[in-house]
């Protein structure tokens, strides 16, 4: 009884593992090709939640239409996270590009980006208060319950797509061309601007990729969840950081195995120690991961090191 | 510089002006959360205050004066409270305030309270033993333990299977802890009732599989929540996907009428206490439907109005009530001694509001009604009225 | 001083305090995103000094500030083994793991937090504030100040040239952790209770803001960084959720108009000469 | 024969299997003006990081004043009289001139000296010897201003004038004078002439012969890791080996212009 419990937990861990990789794809993407802690990534996230939910319940602002089919309302929510993320490289990394040359040196996209993490939160705060949402899907109560298991189906469906989007992007990054672009900014961004890439065309695409992560995410949170929240951002962002960590940064498959880690050891330490406990195991893992071996489990070594 | 000559002396005369009607009013702080985390529940609270305010007011204010009320926006952080206390306290001369509305920040500012002399009557707080061995400290709530009493009365009279009841509470929000770990424990063995060890939830946590888990192994009759209304919807929702077929029970944490849809249709069955219920009498009646109509004018969306919402609108009626009795003039120069009436005021006062009639206080906080409330149907309905306890 | 002016002083000045611990670090070039942390050890320490032994106030604040001073101290040599990106991610763990261990510590009041018996006035807060402020120019202005500011710019130089970079940061993350579990105290004492969930990761981030905006080249920077931060929403206090909104406006505008701070070396350079034409400063 | 201050013996080192330093022996002379010569990547600045401490040998040893440096961290070798400067300016960039100056001193400043102000610190604090040195390198009008702001050839001078500070027995300059003109090159040898006449040892690498020949005595000769000629200057144009390694090397050969 005991061992299918555990058994069953450990299912839960993979699970909620899955809300955290493309979150932490999305940080990661961002450290390992820019050099760039990345702080609006939750804003962006819960960004994307909360408009598709606005627009699920009240409809286009000024009365432009009746409530949007929810899978629509989502959508928009993740084009509206696409150009807040283009809205953040355009005033944080490409600023410093046209200013300082490199923009790795300094904390400033990080000062900046924590800027735009107050903006967005208290845009959507000021439009739509500090509420837990309900976001109603067709998807209530779709569960497989199998050999004494259970498993939400919109969650292992989402545990799949989150994998399949990460295969997608490391596809991209080493054989595309613009992955091979995006590698040569990642080792060097002044010899990349030599070799002749167009720095300034293609970074834009790490932050449409952000964008989208974050907005697949968010959405898939939705539909499982059931809710959105002005916080569920700070939520799912800080336990996202702690498996970009795990996983090393700048790795995107290491995003994928330190979600699940993360995913898992929360879950376990729960069903063992209590809630209250989880917050404790997360993050001493991570500290003695950052402290003993900060490459994670596929980092590389040179990744973050760099003085602000 | 000449230009500016004329300017100067206008904004003084405006300046005076307005001074000068400020003295004819009676001004009453108000801590309000119009931002920050709680934001959510505490808005609407600030609805029914104008709404109060506007009442009194066209009925000819108090012994002829104006109520003035003098707002200051927390933002649910205790630092501001605390600054909003010393604000309101010293600088706009209030003879009381209302708020703040949570007890992390009551906490903090109760203490200003004391030390500025000056009654603090918090609208929604109901942690345990806030106002203790406090003399300026006021509440205009009821505690979460007697309420949650009240339900099990109503099921012990009801005779509603109760053979064994689980406990999940929020651990990192103070009243659900205390509420949580000590009250439904010490309440549940008081009343006969089984319970398993209490299983905690984080406020931040919004997959509940793991604590869920063995609660649905043990399918207890009920399963009693402490948190606010987010944190017993994640319970339901996880309650019912892993198969739960018993019932939610709490105590007034959760009762906001906003539920109905937080919740859904998983709803059904549930069963709480709620500090106001629309249908209690024909007074709260109208007040839940002038309220609805306030807060939609206000772009806030409200299915009913929340025990707070009631609490903070009688709470303003009540200083005014006092206000009368005790013939407080509002002058400068009797600050203190308004200030000292309206605490004694207080002491001996008898109250009919929205909330109950001839309500009263024993200690610091206020005696209140409860209400049994089950969702049918999609619908509050009322099971059992509570009446208050004797001062 | 009329009470809204008294209470906006304290919050400044604690802010001031908070905002210099994570100067001094900063000043060494190493970013501490777990301010709330270090602040809480010495709001907690200060509360069980104060209700348990009734220590008179001085001494309470002075232990405050010793024992977030010797926490910061053992904490320190395994987190100045990370750099960077890792040491902003160590620091910030910490100071989650120590929110964790109050909320689930009955002791320490749990998530209902620990009322505080004695508490203190506006005027503490600020002499207080005062002394730190002095003490941190007084620091910077020394050789030993020089030596963080050179580790700050080239650790490997600053070696070579003699100067012992690990006691360097390892001091002064340990003098930073003082100085929050300072500010921590302060805070405990003038409001009069602590909760974990106060101090959150919000309150780290802040912090760190008020430094970086301020900028970390000169000691003026925490002090106008806090200062800016802690004011001008007070002066938004009209736009309600827009004031937070407005101030992460200003967060991105500052960035792009000074991107080193608000007082940076040549800026202080050129009003000095401006000021003082002639004399040419240290 | 004089006494030899710096002894390098068999010193080898390797990075990620090149070899960058292979078995390199000689010997620098107390108060000798010593130059360290040989194409790019030749090993110099290697070798140079690893008297210095930045780099531990993999092989052999480094003597200083006949104490063997292995396991002296790089921190305290500037303590035992042994101060270099770098071949790309590494100055602070957020500190003013005099203060860049002034953290040459750190290592011989007493304890007391580190918690005085620097603007009021007295002469022992090192300050007016700091503005002295500045004025006879002639850049005195600079040294309230951030270095970042300044010149490439002002930069130079003051990375020289910092690694003077530390009141080294052994001076080693990594490119003097790289970068500076005619003028400027003469004035840094004037200097450096007179820094020799002080007793301080000089061991530096550069690339502009005409320099190096008026200023040194002694010259080693590296190329592809290995010490090719070690021994007056004045002999180094009849030397085969020196020959052959820089006629195999493109037109802008240094030896050329000797």
């Amino acid at each position: 009884m005991l061992f299918e419990q555990v058994l069953q937990q450990i299912i839960n861990g993979l699970m909620l593992g899955s809300i955290y990789i493309s979150v932490a794809v999305a940080f990661t993407l961002a450290i390992g090709i820019l050099n760039f802690l990345n702080f609006t990534i939750p804003a962006l996230y819960m960004l994307a939640g909360m408009v598709g939910w606005s627009l699920s319940h009240y409809g286009l602002p000024f009365g432009l239409s009746g409530p949007i089919h929810w899978g629509l309302a989502l959508v928009i929510g993740i084009i509206c996270a696409i150009l807040a993320s283009l809205l953040v490289e355009r005033f944080t990394y490409r600023y410093f590009k046209m200013k300082h040359g490199d923009a790795t040196e300094h904390a400033i996209p990080l000062v900046s980006s924590l800027g735009f993490l107050l903006i967005f939160e208290y845009l959507i705060l000021i439009a739509h208060g500090s509420d837990t949402r309900g976001f109603s899907t067709p998807f209530t109560n779709l569960d497989w319950k199998t050999a004494g298991f259970i498993i939400s189906i919109p969650q292992l469906a989402s545990l799949i797509l989150s994998i399949l989007i990460v295969a997608a992007l490391s596809f991209l990054l080493s054989r595309t061309k613009v992955g091979r672009a995006l590698r040569a900014i990642a080792e060097n961004p002044d010899a990349a601007t030599m070799m002749g890439i167009d720095v300034d065309r293609i970074v834009p695409i790490v932050f449409i990729l952000i964008g989208f992560l974050c907005g697949i995410s968010a959405s898939i949170f939705a539909i499982n969840y059931h809710e959105v929240s002005p916080y569920m951002g700070d939520h799912v962002g800080t336990k996202a950081i702690a498996a970009m960590v795990i996983g090393g940064l700048g790795s995107v498959w290491g995003a994928i195995a330190g979600g699940l880690i993360v995913g898992l050891s929360e879950t376990l330490s729960i069903y063992f120690f209590g809630a209250s406990s989880a917050q404790i195991t997360v993050w001493s893992l991570l500290l003695i991961l950052v402290v003993f071996k900060p490459t994670g489990l596929f980092g590389h070594n040179a990744i973050g090191k760099g003085k602000f | 510089m000449k230009k500016l000559k004329p300017i100067i002396w206008g904004v003084l005369a405006l300046f005076l002006c307005v001074s000068g009607g400020i003295a004819d009013t009676l001004k009453i702080g108000h801590i309000a959360g119009r931002t920050g985390w709680l934001k959510g529940p505490a808005l609407p609270a600030t609805v029914a205050v104008d709404m109060a305010v506007k009442e009194i007011n066209a009925a000819g204010g108090v012994n002829g004066k104006m109520i003035e009320i003098i707002e200051f926006d927390s933002g649910s952080d205790p630092k501001q409270a605390a600054l909003a206390a010393r604000t309101l306290a010293q600088d706009h001369d209030v003879l009381a305030i209302l708020g703040p509305f949570s007890s992390g920040e009551a906490q903090v500012a109760f203490n200003v309270a004391e030390r500025e002399k000056i009654v603090m009557m918090s609208n929604a707080s109901s942690a345990p033993g806030l106002t203790k061995d406090k003399e300026w400290a006021w509440r205009i709530t009821e505690d979460e333990g007697k309420q949650f009493a009240r339900l099990l009365k109503t099921f012990n009279e009801k005779d509603v299977a109760r053979d064994s009841v689980d406990i999940v509470y929020v651990s990192d929000e103070a009243i659900s802890a205390v509420v949580g770990t000590k009250l439904y424990p010490f309440l549940l063995k008081k009343f006969g009732i089984k319970h398993g060890e209490p299983v905690a939830i984080t406020y931040k946590s919004f997959d509940l599989a793991p604590q869920i888990a063995p609660i649905v192994a043990n399918n207890p009759d009920m399963v009693a929540v402490a948190g606010l209304p987010e944190n017993a919807s994640k319970t339901i929702r996880e309650l019912k996907r892993q198969g739960y077929k018993g019932r939610m029970i709490g105590s007034q944490i959760f009762a906001d009428p906003n539920i109905l849809e937080l919740f859904g249709d998983l709803a059904e069955g549930t069963t709480f206490m709620a500090g106001f219920h629309a249908d209690s009498s024909s007074k709260a009646k109208a007040f839940n439907e002038k309220f609805l109509k306030e807060t939609k004018a206000a772009g806030i969306k409200k299915l009913g109005a929340h025990h707070t919402d009631a609490q903070s609108y009688d709470a303003i009626h009540l200083f005014a009530k006092v206000m009368k009795e005790q013939n407080v003039s509002g002058t400068k120069s009797s600050l203190t001694a308004d200030r000292l009436a309206i605490k004694e005021g207080l002491k001996t006062v008898k109250f009919s509001g929205i909330l109950g009639d001839n309500l009263c206080f024993s200690g610091n906080d206020a005696e209140l009604p409860g209400y049994v409330i089950q969702i049918k149907d999609q619908k509050w309905t009322l099971i059992a009225s509570h009446a208050p306890d004797p001062c | 001083m009329s009470g809204y002016l008294a209470g906006v002083l304290a919050i400044l000045g604690i802010n001031i305090i908070f905002a210099y611990s994570i100067y001094i670090t900063a000043a060494t070039g190493q970013l501490n995103l777990g301010g709330a942390g270090f602040q809480a050890i010495g709001a907690y320490a200060c509360a069980i000094l104060s209700n348990e032994i009734g220590l008179p106030i001085s001494l309470t604040l002075m232990f405050s500030a010793i024992l977030g001073g010797a926490i910061s101290f053992l904490i320190a040599f395994p987190v100045l083994r990370t750099k960077g990106v890792y040491m902003v991610l160590a620091t910030f763990a910490i100071a989650e793991i120590v929110a964790g261990i109050i909320l689930n510590s009955s002791y320490l009041g749990g998530p209902t937090g620990m009322i505080i018996n004695t508490y203190i006035e506006t005027e503490v807060v600020l002499i207080v504030a005062i002394i730190v402020i002095l003490l941190s120019f007084y620091m910077m202005s020394t050789r030993i100040g020089l030596a963080m500011r050179a580790v700050h710019d080239d650790e490997a130089v600053a070696d070579l040239m003699g100067v012992n970079k690990r006691a360097i940061q390892v001091g002064a993350f340990a003098l930073g952790g003082a100085i929050a579990g300072l500010s921590g105290g302060l805070y405990a004492l003038y409001f009069g209770f602590i909760e974990a969930q106060y101090f959150n990761a919000n309150i780290s981030i802040f912090v760190l803001l008020y430094v970086l905006i301020g900028g970390t080249q000169t000691a003026w920077g925490p002090l106008l960084g806090a200062s800016f931060f802690t004011l001008i929403p007070e002066a938004l206090r009209i736009g309600d959720d827009w004031r937070f909104f407005i101030f992460g406006v200003i967060i991105v505008a500052m960035m792009i108009l000074r991107p080193e701070g608000i007082v940076t070396r040549d800026a202080l350079d050129r009003v000095s000469t401006r000021l003082f034409p002639g004399k040419s400063n240290v | 024969m004089s006494r030899s201050i710096l002894k390098l013996s068999n010193v080898s080192k390797s990075f990620g299997g090149v070899k960058v330093l292979e078995n390199v022996s000689f010997d620098v002379e107390q108060g000798s003006r010593h130059a360290l010569i040989g194409p790019n990547g030749a090993g110099k600045t290697t070798l140079f990081n690893v008297i210095s401490g930045i780099h531990e040998p993999d092989k052999g040893s480094v003597f200083f004043e006949e104490k063997d440096l292995n396991g002296v961290p790089s921190r305290k070798r500037i303590k035992e009289g042994l101060s270099r400067s770098f071949q790309n300016i590494r100055l602070m960039p957020h500190l003013s001139v005099l203060e860049n100056v002034m953290l040459g001193q750190h290592s011989r400043v007493p304890f007391i000296d580190m918690i005085k102000p620097l603007s009021l610190a007295s002469k022992s604090a090192g300050k007016d010897e700091a503005i002295e040195t500045l004025n006879s390198f002639g850049i005195d009008l600079h040294r309230g201003q951030t270095v970042s702001s300044l010149p490439y050839g002002i930069r130079k001078k003051i990375e020289v004038v910092r690694a003077l500070m530390a009141g080294p027995r052994l001076l080693m300059l990594d490119e003097p004078a790289a970068g500076l003109n005619t003028v400027e090159t003469n004035t840094l040898r004037d200097f450096l002439n007179e820094v020799s006449s002080r007793g301080i040892t000089l061991l530096l690498v550069d690339h502009d012969m005409p320099f190096v020949n008026s200023l040194c005595t002694q010259v080693s000769v590296m190329n592809f890791g290995q010490l090719i000629y070690d021994g007056p200057i004045s002999e180094l144009r009849n030397d085969k080996k020196v020959l052959e390694a820089y006629l195999g090397m493109d037109e802008d050969t240094e030896l050329s212009n000797a």
